[in-house]
């Protein structure tokens, strides 16, 4: 056992760090400093799109023959976590981690001649329309409706928490084209361009004051059949291999170390009054970076089972659980260093081109959205309740 | 031994609960966001009308000598509605500080306008470096030939923009030139020298930070006779938290009512969200704390007049214990809602976000724990 | 609204504090603090009984007629206080407070006559029959059986849990007299004596190694149908009244205000090297404390709605559920401020009347047994996970 | 970077399981309990034979040249079984005191001997004052004519009955009385001076608290050259939080194993207690502290040599995370075994006792997040 990287990987790690040093511009680092959400506005992660792209780094997980760079586990590691300690922007993960992959495995040749390129090189820029009102966690009880006309699939129905569906021209939608005996047959994974005639998109606020999601309407929308990827009906399955897929591939640790970091150096400066010579911020900041250290170690646990060629086994669900957990708790502990300056509100966003001197120090802005925001992670994408069912039913067997 | 309300207690409580659930709207709540006011004049002047400007200010001075289980039920109420009226700033802190310092001229001549809803204050009292430690100071006031001179930084002034004058502590500067006694000014709004950098309140209601510069004062600007101001600001501190205990309650427990209604209503996989036992387990323990947090906020209320010591303890652990309850109550408020409770679709969010604020105003739960042991003789502060 | 006692309450504290002054022996207080149960052991606690007895304070509950000394809410709430501050020994709660109101409530005026005046006098030690092997929270399906046979029952089954059953010579149990529809049907209220034959006793053990309960076991045990309280078949009925009883009548806030001073004495003192200096100490001691003024709060707001002869509603209901995780709250410190002193463990019991001198300092001894002892609080009459089922459904309407 | 087991590894791992299930059966553990020597001197033999005594031990010294990683693998084992023999005493902490700070001379003479299972040590080192501080030591030790005269009392000594030989740290005085420098001393079993008040362990095995008084030793009772112990100490000391905390993570395994098992087969109103959903989240609750706390142990195994602030941090964070997870799994595992659970009836009693007194040893949770806040330069400790 050993935690140590080899000379090779040592080397890799220097080719990343140098190539961020050359092409993060400071206003992308600024701007993602300075966003208090997990998505990047297009403007800034289209930009570091396109400089992953030029070096051949724009779709790690992609296999080499679709432009994928053909790394191993320990590699990916080492290339997010050092674009982590970087504070790169994010990148459409829609497009690149999401549908990619989709197409990859399942959509036609010409789908993936049209659509993988234009993910790498940042032209094409996704969202994911799943969620609809009134399905939330119960995914599969969606109920927009894909009708067969000739070539075309009319689409209608509504699909809602589409996250930035209003800078996306493309949409990867889960939709019904029939109704099966289990509410999970008839539903198919279907490729919609954003510009097609009744899709119309209503902003929806988050908590923190950010415009992230969406409402998305179809009105009697026309997508060809051609854009469906796969066989009519066998959309779940493909949505299930997307999170399959995902499994064991993430790094959270890393970020969420930056992300402690930089509420620890807001800490100990005068700009929160010291707020690390409070014992208890102190401590808990202690607590968290050991809640880090644990999940690190379990992420590094399932990157040496996969570099082995091994399955990570049970381990990996749980780390959803833990990351959204742990995430928050970095957030509230952002909201209790910068105290009552967190009671200013700055309603404009980016924050990174503000028109007007804000009410209290810039670096302070993100601290309560990011916080308000977070909310989310144990909500979205499968609640912490409905993780911990799956983590009875599917780990412990119960 | 007598917990339960008296009749004029019923009927206040009657009353702001009937007045708060007609006028505090969610649409009158989302119009309010957007006023540079925080809050409404015509509203300020009802509430002068049923007598709550005056609830706490004595008679003597055009009040109805009402107290803490007043102000608190008057609170409660206030919370229940996301009331973004300066009146804690302007009854519950500014009057009380008139009260606790202010010379008997000074009292005549600002209570009464109080009451009557012609005058708003606000308190500017904390500063970045000092975090929560209402003891330090370092904001200066020098004497000067006529007056005072006061230099220094504030940071949440809560309505302070809308004030028509602003409570600024500050330290006396000695002869040499050393700080010496805390001391209170009344510096009124447009004073030259003062600059407020106003914003939006988390929760409703406006706040600024203020800087004052080479700020000019008549010399009665004092309130008082110049003798330290600590022991008065800390038992003005102390009753604010009590009354925002009883704020902080009224939100609590619209969260638990709106997200009892909302596991009932909502279906997920064929049955209402509250039919899943985690979530009933979820909801006794926010019943609970919202409980607990009753009970602590009518101690703080019932300990406002105690000795010093008594009444301290009774405040910081009705903030501590509060806070950490209202914690729990909006996380679970807002997890429970699911995807909706995470956006401005709903008024659970700025119900959140009104608790939030609750927390970190004057010190969150580690805070005030660790006073409660100070005054207690375990730790030093 | 006032937190204040009245002149007369004052005179009443008085006159309790004088009188436990004067009759509680320094015997009686030190075995008390050594007991890490709430099971005072007969000896101590039947001394207690005859002393209250004497002053006609015997069952500060009953109703005068029956030798109750017809006290105020206010007055119990301050006799309770007392005896908390004073550190008495407990008395047969089986009997004063649980078998004592069923029978003055349901018993036949001959049973009232036999038994209640032997409960005041402390000549009759009662043991409860409720649990079963198998039953645990859901008491309703107990199986032990009652057949009638002449003038008698006949008894077979076996009971478990049975709080000082190898101390007591009466148990009030709930057998099965008949199958009813519902399980809660057919279940009948009956009194023991425990020197009938057929009667055998199995000690049972406790994590924190005292015999505070037992397995009691039934083979054709004969009792007078005459021993019957109440209607056959109505026993669930008046085992659910014993319980409606104790609510809003008991005071915890008092004893844990006690138990966490014990725990800050000890944190102060040299025998657990200043304990208290440790800054996380204080501060949970802070907590514990806090929780406690609020517990108080609530029971003075049940007690305030009693005296003005208003229905205490919801709240009650959650108290046994604060009282329960504040009691392992305070137990918890406790191990923390002994610190590896926790690491011994002794054997014998009393540890009032130790044959040896004990490896660690007398006054630690009880303090782990405490603590692991009452991991049983959330367990016992009702474990928390019932109780918010029941605040879900009862309070909540959920 | 490969965190997958050896092949050497994994038979370790594999014998080590299977002779512990084989042979810390519940009835040994029964027996056990009442054995005053607290553990079985045939199973020690067995280790020797086994060459588990040798393992950490360095080859020069007729040892295995073992790590942290395999000394964590069968402390994990010895959780599972609750194994009470005095490895941790005699092999984790006290042969590698010998090896950190004995003369070659003193190696020479006590290592192989441990290794073959000829001796068991002890290590006497806390005291009532210091409470987790493991700088403070009153314990005295003054230079004779011909050797040395201790005099104090330790807390917590594990295993020390039965030890052959006692490790006791001691200041040694200055002429001018003032103490000096630590310094650990070997003293037999039996030394006069030594008041041994031997007590059963919670959750297995035997400890003791000692008095020394004047209790005379030779001058080469003296642990290596009279350089400052403390480093050594808390190299040890770190390393052996990090075998606790491997056997931590094999007695909260045993508990959520036998949980899991208990929870499908109890039934409760008519179905398993598992069919609860408040049952089962806790229970995944469990699984995933479990296996936080297994990362943490294998995380300050492999950081055992690193330099000593990082090693510090990553034993004091496995130390207090492991703490907190112990705690929520031995708690939690009582709970869902309902009254079966708080007797001593079933195993689970023993466990949680034990995961009691992991928890305590050499500092709780809270301690050992403020060691890793200071050594973070974040508090002063």
């Amino acid at each position: 056992m050993d935690l140590t990287f080899s000379a090779e990987e040592r080397a890799f790690e220097q080719e990343v760090r140098d190539y961020i040093a050359e092409s993060l511009t400071p206003e992308m680092k600024r701007a993602t400093a300075l966003t208090p959400s997990v998505f990047s506005d297009p403007d800034i992660g289209m930009a570091w799109q396109r400089a992953l792209h030029k070096k051949g780094w724009g779709a790690p997980g992609w296999p080499v023959e679709h432009g994928g760079p053909d790394w191993t586990p320990a590699q990916r590691w080492i290339f997010e976590a050092e674009c982590a300690r970087a504070g790169v922007p994010n990148v459409n993960v829609m497009g690149v981690k999401m549908v990619g992959p989709v197409i990859i495995g399942f959509g036609s040749r010409e789908q993936q001649n049209f659509y993988l390129p234009r993910i790498l090189s940042g032209e094409d820029y996704w969202c994911q329309g799943y969620s609809e009102p009134g399905s939330g966690s119960d995914l599969a009880s969606l109920k927009t409706r894909a009708v067969r006309d000739g070539d075309d699939y009319v689409i209608n129905g509504t699909k809602i928490w589409t996250t930035h569906a209003h800078h996306a021209n493309r949409m990867f939608a889960l939709v019904r084209t029939n109704e099966g005996e289990r509410q999970q047959d008839g539903i198919s994974f279907i490729l919609i361009d954003m510009k097609t005639p009744g899709i119309t998109t209503r902003p929806i606020l988050t908590i923190g004051g950010d415009h992230e999601v969406n409402q998305v309407f179809f009105d009697d929308v026309r997508v060809p059949v051609a854009n469906r990827v796969g066989e009519e009906g066998k959309g779940w399955t493909y949505g299930k291999y997307l999170l399959e897929f995902e499994r064991g591939s993430g790094i959270a640790s890393a970020k969420l170390r930056e992300a402690l970091k930089t509420i620890t150096d807001l800490a100990g400066s005068e700009v929160t009054g010291r707020a690390i010579e409070d014992p208890d911020i102190a401590m808990r900041m202690s607590e968290v970076e050991v809640d880090i250290d644990a999940l690190e170690m379990t992420e590094l646990r399932v990157l040496s089972a996969l570099q082995t060629g091994q399955n990570p086994g049970a381990v990996s669900s749980l780390i959803k659980l833990r990351v959204s957990e742990i995430r928050q708790a970095v957030t509230r502990l952002g909201v209790d260093v910068i105290g009552q300056d967190g009671l200013a509100v700055e309603p404009a966003r980016p924050f990174y081109r503000l028109n007007h001197e804000p009410a209290i120090p810039e670096e302070l802005l993100p601290v309560v959205p990011e916080y308000l925001n977070g909310r989310a992670y144990t909500i979205f994408g499968g609640s912490s309740e409905i993780q911990r069912d799956i983590i009875a039913k599917m780990v412990l067997g119960l | 031994m007598d917990l339960t309300l008296s009749d004029e207690q019923r009927l206040l409580r009657e009353s702001a609960d009937r007045f708060v659930a007609e006028t505090f709207t969610s649409e009158h709540r989302k119009k309010a966001v957007n006023d540079p006011l925080g809050y409404s004049p015509a509203i300020w002047k009802q509430f002068a009308e049923l007598g709550w400007l005056a609830l706490p200010i004595a008679e003597a001075h055009g009040g109805l000598g009402g107290g803490a289980i007043e102000i608190g039920l008057l609170m409660e109420a206030f919370g229940r509605g996301l009331v973004s009226e300066p009146f804690l700033s302007t009854v519950v802190i500014g009057a009380a500080l008139v009260a606790e310092c202010g010379t008997e001229a000074q009292k005549q001549a600002i209570l009464p306008r109080i009451a009557e809803g012609a005058l708003t204050l606000a308190f500017a009292h904390s500063e970045r470096a000092a975090r929560f430690d209402l003891a330090r100071v370092d904001t200066t006031a020098t004497k000067t030939a006529d007056g005072w001179r006061l230099n220094g930084s504030k940071v949440a002034v809560l309505d302070g923009a809308a004030a028509n004058q602003i409570i600024v502590s500050a330290r006396i500067a000695n002869a040499n030139g050393a700080s010496g006694k805390l001391a209170l000014f009344l510096v009124p709004a447009g004073t030259p020298g003062l600059t407020l950098r106003d914003y939006a309140r988390l929760g409703g209601g406006r706040g600024c930070n203020l800087d004052l510069r080479d700020v000019q004062l008549p010399a009665d600007a004092l309130l008082g006779d110049g003798s330290d101001a600590l022991p008065a600001i800390e038992t003005v501190v102390d009753r604010a938290m009590a009354a925002l205990g009883a704020e902080a309650v009224g939100i609590m427990q619209t969260l638990l009512d709106t997200t009892l209604e909302y596991t009932k209503m909502r279906k997920q996989f064929g049955r209402p969200l509250s039919a899943n036992q985690v979530i009933r387990h979820r909801l006794a323990d926010v019943a609970m704390q919202v409980d607990e947090a009753r009970s602590m906020a009518l101690r703080a209320a019932l300990m406002a007049n105690a000795e010093p010591v008594a009444r301290s303890r009774a405040a910081s652990g009705a903030k501590a214990k509060i806070g950490k309850c209202a914690r729990f109550v909006a996380e679970q408020a807002v997890q429970l809602h699911g995807a909706m409770g995470v956006t401005e679709e709903l008024d659970i969010g700025a119900y959140f976000k009104r608790l939030l604020a609750f927390d970190t105003l004057f010190g969150g739960s580690a805070h005030h724990y660790r006073r409660h042991a100070a005054l207690s003789g375990r730790v030093h502060a």
